[in-house]
């Protein structure tokens, strides 16, 4: 505070006086538009290359990583294959409430729109409960489901995750990173060889052997999850009858083994 | 890492820690029982050789078994920070002497453990909800609190018992000190 | 009366616009020719007889005419000038440079819902706004705004300002006790204490130029000042401008004084309770304030509507004189806007080609005509009548110190209610009496003759 | 009326009070806020009065809500011109004079705490990012630290260069916006929008660097999110050409303004004892004589090796508070320029796992913010969430000094003293 009563106040007067006639902060918004910084993150959007497609691969690395769970990939994934969940901005509160109570460890039921066919949970329910529920175990607990169902069902997927916790993204990029988890159901073919010497060796009866114990015929459609074909040439040194089991050579098939065997492989490969 | 510090509090409280002193980084840690709060908190705010004047947090703990009331101070006789762990304290009805005696400042700090956890601090005077709405019944921050309606409506069980009016304070043997024992009620 | 309705009925819209209006017209017109026969001569002798109550009638209506226009310049000018020191535009969206912004705050106000707190007091919560309206508008009566140009010419004139002033208290008050609100009750008493204990200090430093000038009329006052600058009562009484500048700040509730409604401590004073129009009023009655503590200033210190130097003019211009062709020149501006805006027009609508459609051509070409003739016509006033010259000075002067209001304002923060009472009561006030004992010391000594006008 | 229930005393705080009587039948029907009510009623004083509906539960509280004469109670906030954020203060009053003060928090109350226990350590960042909305790099500064003690994370020099870089900077920005608002509850209109001028370059800046203009998410667990780039450089330098001279030309407004500092010289005197007594930390607690500032009390990333003083003053009133902000910008600006001249090159991350599952332990992490020391004492058992997840914030602290403050001042002091204390509700109701 200045020694002279009111100098301190001309001086603030002063300044004001000058700054009403200095140029002006404002930026006259719609007309003219500040420029945004290049890093600048406030909107959220998907990006096109210069040919017009979009980049996003719904590889769902965003979704893993949105901390308050917001973003939500759609549309079918890389491979073409699934149609998940496309959520609008809309479904913001939704999704938000269903992490939270994910979060909560319980389970959720999920308002998404599913183009997969529901399959029955026991198998699978009992499957995490050996594993107790755990994220940790995601791999092990994929392979059993995958041994159990043939392949993975994604209803079986997102059940996984609602159930243990482990976000959707989590477990479907597991699933789609290990090559002998796959998503198609699995059929296996029988094929056997008509070629004059197998047929000499018997292969017509090991094929109605065979065609009973599958509870089809050759040439039938696929009974189960197995289909008996013909073999269409007989693979270079194998001997005769010869039976193949998805292209592989069953050498110690005879006439008599084929029923059981056939029974075995029917039980084995589950639809 | 202060080594020297650690001796000079085992020379100082040797009788109340609980344990070994940890020490890591820039920490020091030390256990101690509810029962010791006041007197280890006075003798480390106090003693000339370690002058902790300044109570830098009081946090509440939930540990799931037990609770636990943490304090961290600072001093300008040591680089590291000292944290004192009360330790043992019961889920069902969680009660720690208060640090208001020193630090008027733990009152507020002290509300909000009680406000998180539940733990009655003996000796405040005005242990009152300090975030949550006054009609509230159960304690957040505790481990049995799974979100998110628990906090929509929140369930009383277990821990309504915790939630009663103030009665009559009884001043404690030493008033200097100021400590007060809460109502045996 | 079925017959009648069925009737009615069956008329068509143009019938029964007939069958309502012909027989109001017939009565408007018998009762015109009445009227003009036997009711407008003993009218016009009355008003005749006394011609002072045609004047105070005139002078009150324009009075309050002119509160509106002022308020809502003042309103402008208060954003933009606070808008321009904030280094910010203000108001540029409404009207040119946004000067319908204070025009469009006035419909705000119209269209707000206008309701009273329960609890409250309603008949003096509506009576409060009225008060300080009136008792702020009042007191523009005695502010001569140039020779001749003046509500009433009262030999107490000041007495009577400071009285009228003293009454808008009431009215802060009143509002402050009937909103049931605590801030406003805070307020109110507030501005109470402030009002009355500045009111001291301002009219102890104006007995001064009473002494000076021997009379309290504004008028007077004002001519004894007539000269140059440096016959203004401000260079014998700097002092008194002093403090009657501060005062005046305090009474007009103006930052840095502004307790009344200190929007950061008790949230909008008295005013908390108040919307739609009531809330209008007050600060209509703010700003007005401002204004008139400007223009008292003006007239008291600061020669009023004098002209700062010695003026040439008014030039006896008697061809503009009402005694000779005077009252011919209306018709002849008139024609010469008329002419003048066709010619423009024309000429925009040629040069400017398609794009512009003849109205628009013609409605530019009446501007730039309207806008010359004004132009002109007000420059022969201004060179030709002293009044034209007396109210630009007068409202060149005012409009000086309002800026200097809106500046401080720009630029204080606010005191606190003990500094405030503390400075009125151990620094004003003193002063003040110390500048009128040494002024009646001086005219005792230089027995300056104190001659009564 | 219905009765209300009996206003406790300090001596009946005993007694457990009466609870309030049933209301009428005839009025049960009816809502409490019915307008009809209050006009069946007469009129009485302690109509508005915030009896709170409960019996008092504390001694405090009994006193508090027990009235002498001629004093009454107003409430201020939580939504009022000058209360920052949504604090709410119920002020009891004689006259003008302030007699007694209950501020009541929790308006703002997230619960982060909560959220920050249940989501991974990555995501803790930018959830404790919003507490102090004003300075949030602090407040992920002060969780990145203790993050770092607990899974030993060695921070590239870079990286902390940056830190203390777009630190200093933030506490620049958010030092001017105290002084804007400390003015701004003081009446006065310009300097609140000359600080804002001076925060939306800097904030602009760091958007620059960070990528978002107030919840910056940029510190991470080793290091920082993106490295300097020349948009924000740039910006930086044509500032610093004119920091110093704009910091001054706009205290110059306030500085030497006699109604400015016979409002604030003397008042809400905050002595010694008192702000060591209360934990006060910051630019209350160096205002008041105690040079502690975490900086240089506690050193944390570089400090030790930059080169500044730590304002004090002895006197520890409103215009204390104020002046030892004024100083602190000129002493960031300093630290500013160190950081340009000497910024090391190499990486601004550390190699990190993908999915942090941290050993079990307790870390205790501070640093030092526009408003005190911000804390966080995580508690980890090894999963890749934290156990306990505890922030100290000092606008708390700070904000609790204030029923001692209050009392005997007048009503306009009360917001010269809370705006001087600075608090930020964000950071006060987690």
């Amino acid at each position: 505070m200045s020694f002279i009563p009111g100098l301190g106040i001309a001086k603030g007067m002063a300044l004001t006086l000058r700054r009403f006639f200095a140029p002006k902060a404002t930026i006259q918004y719609p007309e003219t538009r500040p420029d945004i910084a290049v890093r600048f993150r406030g909107r959220l959007q998907l990006l096109y290359d210069e040919f017009g497609n979009l980049k996003c691969e719904t590889c769902f690395q965003c979704a893993q990583a949105c901390p308050v769970e917001c973003i939500d990939m759609g549309g079918p994934d890389t491979k073409g294959r699934f149609y998940t969940h496309w959520g609008p901005a809309e479904t913001y509160g939704e999704r938000r409430e269903e992490s939270a109570l994910r979060r909560s460890g319980r389970p959720v039921p999920d308002q998404a729109y599913v183009h997969f066919e529901p399959i029955d949970l026991a198998a699978l329910e009992e499957i995490l409960a050996a594993r107790d529920y755990d994220p940790g175990e995601m791999l092990p607990i994929l392979e059993e489901v995958q041994a159990s169902y043939g392949y993975l069902p994604i209803a079986a997927i997102k059940h996984i995750s609602h159930v243990t916790g482990a976000s959707y993204a989590l477990v479907y990029g597991t699933a789609t990173y290990y090559s002998h988890l796959s998503f198609e159901r699995r059929t296996r073919t029988v094929a056997v060889c008509r070629c004059t010497s197998c047929l000499l060796a018997g292969s017509g009866r090991i094929a109605n052997a065979i065609g009973e114990g599958l509870g089809t015929k050759l040439g039938g459609g696929p009974a189960g999850g197995v289909a008996l074909e013909q073999l269409p040439n007989h693979v270079p040194g194998a001997s005769s009858p010869l039976v193949t089991l998805d292209g592989k050579p069953q050498l110690e098939l005879t006439e008599a083994s084929a029923a059981a065997w056939s029974r075995s492989l029917a039980r084995k490969t589950v639809a | 890492m202060d080594r020297n510090l650690k001796r000079r509090l085992e020379a100082r409280l040797d009788a109340q820690i609980q344990g070994p002193i940890r020490q890591r980084h820039d920490q020091t840690e030390i256990r101690i029982k509810p029962g010791d709060a006041p007197d280890v908190l006075r003798t480390v705010h106090d003693s000339v050789d370690l002058r902790f004047e300044i109570l830098a947090d009081l946090a509440g703990v939930d540990t799931g078994a037990e609770m636990q009331v943490v304090y961290h101070l600072w001093s300008e006789t040591s680089p590291d920070w000292l944290r004192i762990i009360v330790d043992g304290i019961s889920r069902d009805d969680p009660r720690c002497p208060s640090a208001t005696f020193l630090w008027t400042g733990a009152e507020w700090l002290e509300r909000e453990a009680y406000d998180m956890f539940g733990i009655i601090f003996e000796g405040n005077r005005d242990l009152r909800r300090i975030f949550m709405p006054p009609d509230y019944t159960s304690f957040p921050l505790r481990k049995d609190f799974l979100l998110p309606d628990d906090a929509a409506r929140s369930p009383g069980e277990g821990v309504r018992h915790i939630e009663r009016p103030y009665g009559p304070a009884v001043v404690a043997d030493d008033p200097a000190a100021g400590v007060r024992r809460a109502p045996a009620s | 009366m079925t017959l009648a309705a069925r009737t009615w009925g069956r008329m068509s819209l143009t019938a029964r616009l007939t069958a309502i209006l012909l027989p109001l017209a017939v009565l408007l017109a018998i009762g015109t020719v009445v009227g003009i026969v036997f009711i407008l001569p003993p009218t016009i002798d009355f008003l005749g007889a006394n011609m002072p109550l045609v004047r105070f009638g005139v002078a009150v209506v324009g009075i309050l005419v002119l509160t509106i226009p002022t308020a809502f310049v003042l309103i402008y000018l208060e954003l933009k000038i606070i808008a321009r020191m904030n280094l910010r535009v203000g108001p540029n969206r409404i009207g040119p440079w946004g000067a319908a912004m204070s025009l469009v705050h006035g419909f705000k106000v119209l269209s707000k819902e206008d309701f009273a707190p329960t609890g409250a007091d309603i008949t003096v919560f509506t009576l409060a706004p009225v008060v300080t309206f009136l008792a702020s508008v009042m007191t523009l009566l005695v502010i001569p705004f140039a020779p001749g140009i003046f509500g009433q010419d009262l030999n107490i004139g000041l007495l009577y300002f400071f009285a009228m002033s003293g009454l808008s208290v009431l009215g802060l008050l009143m509002a402050g006790w009937a909103s049931f609100n605590k801030y406003s009750l805070l307020g109110g008493l507030r501005s109470a204490a402030q009002i009355v204990s500045y009111e001291i200090p301002l009219t102890v430093s104006v007995v001064g130029v009473i002494l000076l000038a021997g009379t309290m009329s504004m008028n007077h006052i004002v001519l004894s000042q007539s000269g140059s600058a440096l016959d203004w009562f401000a260079f014998k009484q700097p002092l008194a401008v002093l403090i009657f500048f501060i005062a005046a700040t305090a009474e007009a509730n103006r930052t840095p004084f502004d307790m009344t409604e200190a929007d950061s401590e008790i949230v909008a004073g008295f005013a908390t309770e108040y919307s739609g129009m009531r809330f209008g009023f007050f600060f209509f009655a703010e700003y007005v304030n401002v204004f008139i503590v400007s223009a008292l200033l003006v007239t008291i210190f600061f020669g009023g509507w004098t002209a700062p130097f010695n003026w040439p003019w008014p030039y006896n211009l008697n061809w503009l004189d009402a005694s000779g062709i005077g009252i011919l020149w209306i018709p002849i501006v008139l024609v010469v806007l008329f002419v003048a805006t066709d010619i423009l027009g024309a000429a925009v609508w040629l040069i400017g080609g398609r794009e512009w459609s003849a109205p628009a051509a013609f409605g530019l070409g009446f501007l730039i005509a309207g806008a010359g003739v004004t132009a002109a016509v007000g420059l022969a006033c201004f060179i030709a009548f002293d009044w034209a010259q007396g109210i630009f000075w007068f409202m060149a002067k005012t409009y000086v110190f309002v800026f200097t209001f809106v500046w401080m304002r720009g630029t204080l923060p606010r005191v606190r209610v003990d500094q405030l009472m503390g400075f009125a009561w151990k620094w004003l006030l003193p002063a003040s009496l110390l500048n009128l004992f040494v002024t009646a010391a001086a005219i005792l000594i230089l027995n300056q003759p104190v001659t009564p006008r | 009326m219905p009765t209300r229930p009996a206003r406790p005393t300090t001596r009946a705080a005993g007694a457990r009070p009466a609870r309030p009587v049933e209301p009428r039948p005839s009025e049960q029907q009816r809502s409490e806020d019915d307008p009809r009510i209050m006009l069946d009623r007469e009129i009485s004083a302690d109509l508005y009065e915030p009896i709170p509906p409960y019996p008092t539960r504390t001694e405090r509280e009994g006193e508090f809500y027990t009235r002498g004469d001629g004093e009454m109670f107003i409430n201020i906030g939580p939504h009022h011109p000058a209360t920052h954020g949504v604090l709410r203060l119920v002020l009891k009053l004689s006259g003008e004079q302030i007699v007694d003060v209950d501020p009541v928090l929790g308006y703002l109350h997230r619960g982060v705490e909560k959220i920050c226990e249940n989501s991974d350590y990555y995501h803790v960042i930018d959830q404790v990012d919003p507490l102090e909305y004003v300075s949030s790099l602090f407040q992920e500064w002060a969780a990145v630290l203790s993050f770092e003690k607990l899974m030993d994370v060695e921070v590239p020099r870079r990286a902390e260069y940056i830190r203390v870089l777009s630190g200093e900077l933030l506490r620049i920005a958010s030092h001017t916006l105290y002084i804007g608002f400390l003015a701004l509850d003081l009446g006065g209109l310009t300097p609140i929008l000359y600080s804002f001028i001076e925060r939306d370059e800097i904030v602009e800046m760091l958007a620059a660097l960070t990528g978002a203009r107030m919840l910056f998410n940029y510190f991470r667990i080793g290091g920082v999110n993106g490295d300097l780039n020349h948009e924000f450089m740039s910006r930086l330098g044509d500032w610093m050409s004119r920091a110093a001279k704009q910091t001054e030309a706009d205290a110059a407004l306030l500085n030497e303004n006699e109604i400015f500092v016979r409002r604030t010289r003397g008042v809400g005197v905050l002595d010694r004892a008192t702000a060591l007594r209360f934990g006060v930390t910051g630019g209350n607690l160096r205002a008041a004589g105690v040079p502690f500032d975490i900086r240089r009390a506690h050193p944390y990333s570089i400090y030790p090796e930059l080169d500044f003083n730590i304002p004090t003053r002895d006197e520890g009133d409103s215009l204390a508070r104020y002046l030892i902000r004024v100083d602190e910008v000129r002493e960031s600006i300093k630290i500013i320029d160190q950081c340009l001249h000497n910024m090391p090159d190499g990486p601004v991350m550390a190699k990190l796992p993908r999915l942090l599952r941290p050993r079990p332990g307790r870390a205790w992490g501070a640093c030092e913010g526009p408003r005190g020391m911000l804390g966080v004492y995580t508690i980890s058992d090894g999963s890749d969430q934290p156990f306990r997840f505890r922030i100290h914030d000092p606008s708390f602290m700070n904000l609790e000094t204030v029923p001692t403050l209050l009392p005997g001042n007048l009503l306009a002091d009360t917001m010269t003293i809370v705006a001087s204390l600075d608090p930020v509700l964000g950071g006060i109701d987690k």
